[in-house]
């Protein structure tokens, strides 16, 4: 649980980007599961104090390194970019539930921006061969899109389709229109396949693909982001608020109970 | 080598070690049993309970600042009800000594919660919340004014045998005031500090990045505030001390206990790093061995001379 | 581009830029000339003065903590006589406006330096500072207690009419309270915070590392504090507010100014980065223009929407 | 007076010494003098957030370049210890007023352990063809010696002599009998050079040695060491004591009037 990950590659994806990829070496990788996510310690000192929590994006079992993808986003980020290959890093986890990992059927992936990097990892795990799986995938613009990781879709030979704010790739708009439209479609042609959904990317669009998702009547699990402080259910920092089976409000610990939790029981821009 | 007694004893409270953690940094002390056997440690203190379950702060609960961290749960928890029903079992398995934070809204608050909890369990102690900075009424109003303080703890006092922890705020002029206050109250040791009131805003939404605006500080940064008052306190008052506030290796530890803690308390520091209590443990060992100190109650105080 | 409206009135106190410099950290305004010209600073505020010099208290007078400082320098200054007449003639060539700082052990020490100062010269205020953790008697005592904190405000406001700053101490209660009765004395200004009163133990020599023992706590470390200070000051009393305590970068400064601030004050930040202050000119004129301010004091304030 | 400076070099001198030489390439060199220091930023963010004071042991001109000494003392040097090759450090400096430098007679070096440091580039300017340079040098042991540059004073072909209190190099004891010897055989040679004293070391040996140079009526100039925070004069943290003309206390601040005092002046364990 608590490891020093050697530092194997830790390089910009692309140049002016801000987003990077680690690679880590050590004991993570063996039990770590699709949707979990590490938390890391960014300084060497006491500030930054806290650690951060990052996704992991990709498992290697056999050669025990976990690939994570990070965007600079402020201090902590910055930090991390500096360190150097052949470094030790200080990693808590792997921690949280992580996604269900479905046997048949099809499974859609919901991706907001950089909210696609905890998905690779399910891309990785699933079962092609018996189940189908779909990425909508809705950015900012193209570059981001690239330097998110678009080639590994097209590596991966994945049916996806992408939708950006600035109409730089693909369709124009937000991914709920790409959602909605991919729906109506897929209606028309009558599928008879079982439906799981999985969504991750910044809140605003998580709440919307959730509604789609319900009001369609599809399983949809999404995972959310917080602030942490432990990373492993101690201080109630990270909570979320989930509509328990009586209809009582209940918070639930992003970082232990999630970061994955059923759409349906998320109750979003909870106040009180 | 030379076996150093780290054993402790607080008033009533007997301590394998004088290393503890702190409430509502360690849950119900089952979440760092993944790192270590949570029975290594001298003691454990629970997230503070209230009579009714809480929902607590809505988020953001958490915001980082230099070498410190600022914290809005609110209080959070499951009751008493709860707390009695389904987490104590859990705990008397843990086989180290439990400390249960109380944070209550009125007099009758504590009188319930102290009456409520066992005298015969694996509840060493009761830690008196006069000092939460997160929730709207009482909390810390008590621990701010010493008449109410002294009168939150006479009444406690009256419910229960256990040893009760008067844990103090630091947002006050006068900490010897409080801890006087305290000891007439009747209680048996004093822990400090709780949090300093602090904020931070977000420069890009222009708006505090609490959603309760204000929240506690804690961590590297107050050490030395919190190490000042532990200081103040053991010259003011004839009562123990558990020293928190910051500790993150065994020499904070060592300074606290030279200030005249005769425990130290680990929070904060948890989250960084999940061994530190056990690191801290072996560090207060070592440093006695080395200054030829037989049990490390001796260092308690040093400072003062 | 648009040029950004830098300048602040805070009363009777006209500044180019809202950026100062604090008392204590900034000498006597000649140490940090080898850097970068003062005058491009909206002032700066010297050394407590008293009117008798002082030695001030033997060294070890610093000690580091985690993202902070602690100094008992104890009030060292050449005097109120020696002020006058050496250093005054040197600060008029400075070109920027002067606030001294002014520290006294009864009343009568206030009014004396209150006399004293010359009402046309290059200072222009004068800063009450009634919060000094460092000397035994007097200072922080006169700013703990409402009534006497009113009481140094209205003696000193009959002997000038400069405009006068009450610098407040952060070791209180109720800082609102402090603000409020400073106001009723007859203060323009309110600035805060002072430092934090801290300790910190050698633990090889098992001595407090401070000759003093305690001593004030200042740097990114109390940040949060003086923050939340500052936001609620502004929201209990009408007076324009310098804010500082652990500023360091132009995101800081913004921070202040949103809690109410209508200058910031840079202190301990000088001391890692002699160019901080001209840093966060810059930053904070960057960021009014990103966000489409045209004047730097329209930010005051707008996190208590 | 702040600049990046280029490290060149950082290296630990003799393994398990925890002594390191660094080397600086920038603007501090052009105007360096002996017996002044830098201003070290150690960190990358507020923790640690004190600069460290290094004295200037070596300063080359004409290359822009100055050589420190340092011994791993706490957390900030440790840090320092970590700074690789090509990065920069952020320095102040050169700060404090440094040593007189005799143009004619003798000049007697005290040092205690690492106060050898900044004598090295008092060593280095000198004339020596005009001056005659000894070197009185006490330390714990010989690794410490060896570590702290004792080849050092062989390459440059000087007159030396070292004491060490383990008695594992030079004469056994403190460098205080090391000087009493040494100005016993010299009053004995009668010789009618003029001699000027430098000391440079911790403040009992500076204290004793100075007691002695001044009970023989020979000026002493020693190098002192204080806590510091600003490092330019502005906080007044650093402060020594010295009897004034008057001979009332004043205080001096080591950073701006010093580090370098006269031995007289300075009234040892002050208080108040
Ligand atoms: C479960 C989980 C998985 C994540 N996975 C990834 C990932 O794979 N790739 C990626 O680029 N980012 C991911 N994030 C977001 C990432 O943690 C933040 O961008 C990062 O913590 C920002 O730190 P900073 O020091 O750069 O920013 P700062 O703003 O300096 O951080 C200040 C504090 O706020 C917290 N914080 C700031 N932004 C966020 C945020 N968006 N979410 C949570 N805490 C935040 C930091 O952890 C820190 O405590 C994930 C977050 C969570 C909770
Ligand atoms: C003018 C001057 C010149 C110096 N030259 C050298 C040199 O050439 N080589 C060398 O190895 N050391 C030198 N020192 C001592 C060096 O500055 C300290 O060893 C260093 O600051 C310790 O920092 P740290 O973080 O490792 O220790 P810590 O104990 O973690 O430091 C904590 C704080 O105390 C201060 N501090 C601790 N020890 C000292 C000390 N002895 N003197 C001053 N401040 C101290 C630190 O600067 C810091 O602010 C010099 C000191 C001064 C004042
Ligand atoms: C997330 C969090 C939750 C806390 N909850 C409680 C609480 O419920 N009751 C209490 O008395 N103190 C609470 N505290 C205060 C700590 O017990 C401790 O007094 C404080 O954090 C200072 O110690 P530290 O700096 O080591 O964390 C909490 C602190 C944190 C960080
Ligand atoms: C070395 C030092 C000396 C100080 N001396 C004074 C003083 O003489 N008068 C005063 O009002 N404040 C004094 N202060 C307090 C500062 O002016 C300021 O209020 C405090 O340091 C908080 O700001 P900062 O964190 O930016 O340093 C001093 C602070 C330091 C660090
Ligand atoms: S971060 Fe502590 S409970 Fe989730
Ligand atoms: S370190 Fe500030 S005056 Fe010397």
């Amino acid at each position: 649980m608590l490891s020093a990950e050697k530092v194997v590659a830790n390089q910009i994806v692309v140049p002016g980007s801000g987003i990077y990829k680690l690679v880590l070496e050590g004991e993570v990788a063996a039990t770590a599961r699709p949707g979990q996510f590490v938390h890391l310690q960014v300084g060497l000192a006491t500030d930054p104090l806290l650690r951060r929590p990052v996704s992991i994006a990709g498992i290697d079992r056999e050669r025990g390194i976990v690939t994570l993808f990070y965007r600079v986003a402020g201090r902590g980020t910055a930090l991390l970019a500096g360190v150097g290959e052949q470094e030790t890093l200080s990693v808590i986890g792997p921690l949280g539930n992580g996604f269900t990992l479905p046997q048949a059927g099809e499974l859609l992936l919901l991706a907001g921006g950089i909210g696609i990097f905890p998905l690779f990892s399910l891309m990785d795990a699933v079962d092609r061969s018996k189940v189908k799986v779909k990425v909508l995938w809705g950015a900012e613009n193209r570059q981001l899109l690239e330097a998110a990781g678009r080639q590994r879709l097209v590596d991966l030979a994945l049916d996806y389709e992408v939708s950006t704010i600035d109409g730089s790739m693909g369709q124009p708009g937000l991914i709920t229109n790409l959602l909605e439209s991919y729906l109506r479609k897929r209606s028309l042609e009558s599928t008879q396949q079982r439906i799981s959904t999985v969504a991750c990317g910044p809140p605003v669009m998580l709440k919307a693909v959730t509604e789609i998702c319900l009001r369609e009547g599809l399983p949809v699990e999404v995972s959310l982001e917080e602030r942490m402080a432990c990373g492993v259910g101690a201080c109630r920092g990270c909570v979320c608020t989930v509509r328990a089976a009586g209809g009582t409000l209940e918070r639930r610990r992003v970082c232990k109970d999630g970061p994955v939790f059923k759409g349906r029981e998320v109750v979003w821009d909870a106040e009180g | 080598m030379q076996k150093v007694d780290l054993s402790t004893q607080l008033a009533g409270l007997k301590l394998k070690n004088p290393v503890l953690t702190s409430s509502g940094t360690y849950g119900f002390g089952e979440e760092y049993g993944a790192f270590y056997d949570p029975g290594f440690l001298g003691g454990i203190t629970v997230k503070g309970i209230t009579p009714k379950a809480r929902l607590g702060n809505p988020v953001p609960r958490l915001a980082e600042t230099p070498s410190g961290m600022l914290n809005a749960v609110g209080l959070e928890n499951p009751g008493l009800e709860v707390f009695l029903n389904a987490y104590l079992p859990r705990l008397e398995a843990l086989k180290t000594a439990v400390i249960v934070n109380i944070s209550g809204f009125s007099l009758d608050d504590y009188a319930l919660m102290a009456e409520a909890m066992p005298e015969e369990s694996c509840i060493a102690a009761l830690e008196v919340n006069i000092s939460c900075p997160n929730i709207k009424d009482g909390g810390m109003a008590f621990g701010t004014d010493p008449r109410s303080a002294e009168e939150v703890l006479r009444v406690t006092r009256k419910h229960t045998k256990l040893p009760l922890i008067a844990k103090l705020s630091p947002n006050v002029t006068d900490i010897t005031a409080l801890a006087k206050a305290v000891a007439n109250g009747g209680a048996d040791i004093i822990s400090l500090i709780n949090t300093l009131l602090g904020m931070r805003i977000d420069i890009t939404s222009q708006k505090p990045i609490l959603a309760n605006t204000m929240g506690g500080l804690s961590g590297p940064a107050v050490l030395p505030v919190a190490l000042r008052m532990v200081y103040q306190v053991y010259a003011a008052v004839k009562l123990p001390i558990i020293g928190m506030g910051g500790i993150s290796s065994w020499q904070d530890a060592v300074e606290f206990m030279l200030a005249g803690a005769s425990a130290v308390s680990v929070g904060t520091a948890n989250f960084v790093n999940p061994l530190a209590p056990l690191e801290i443990i072996e560090g207060l060992e070592e440093y006695c061995r080395q200054h030829g100190y037989a049990a490390v109650r001796e260092i308690v105080g040093l400072a003062h001379r």
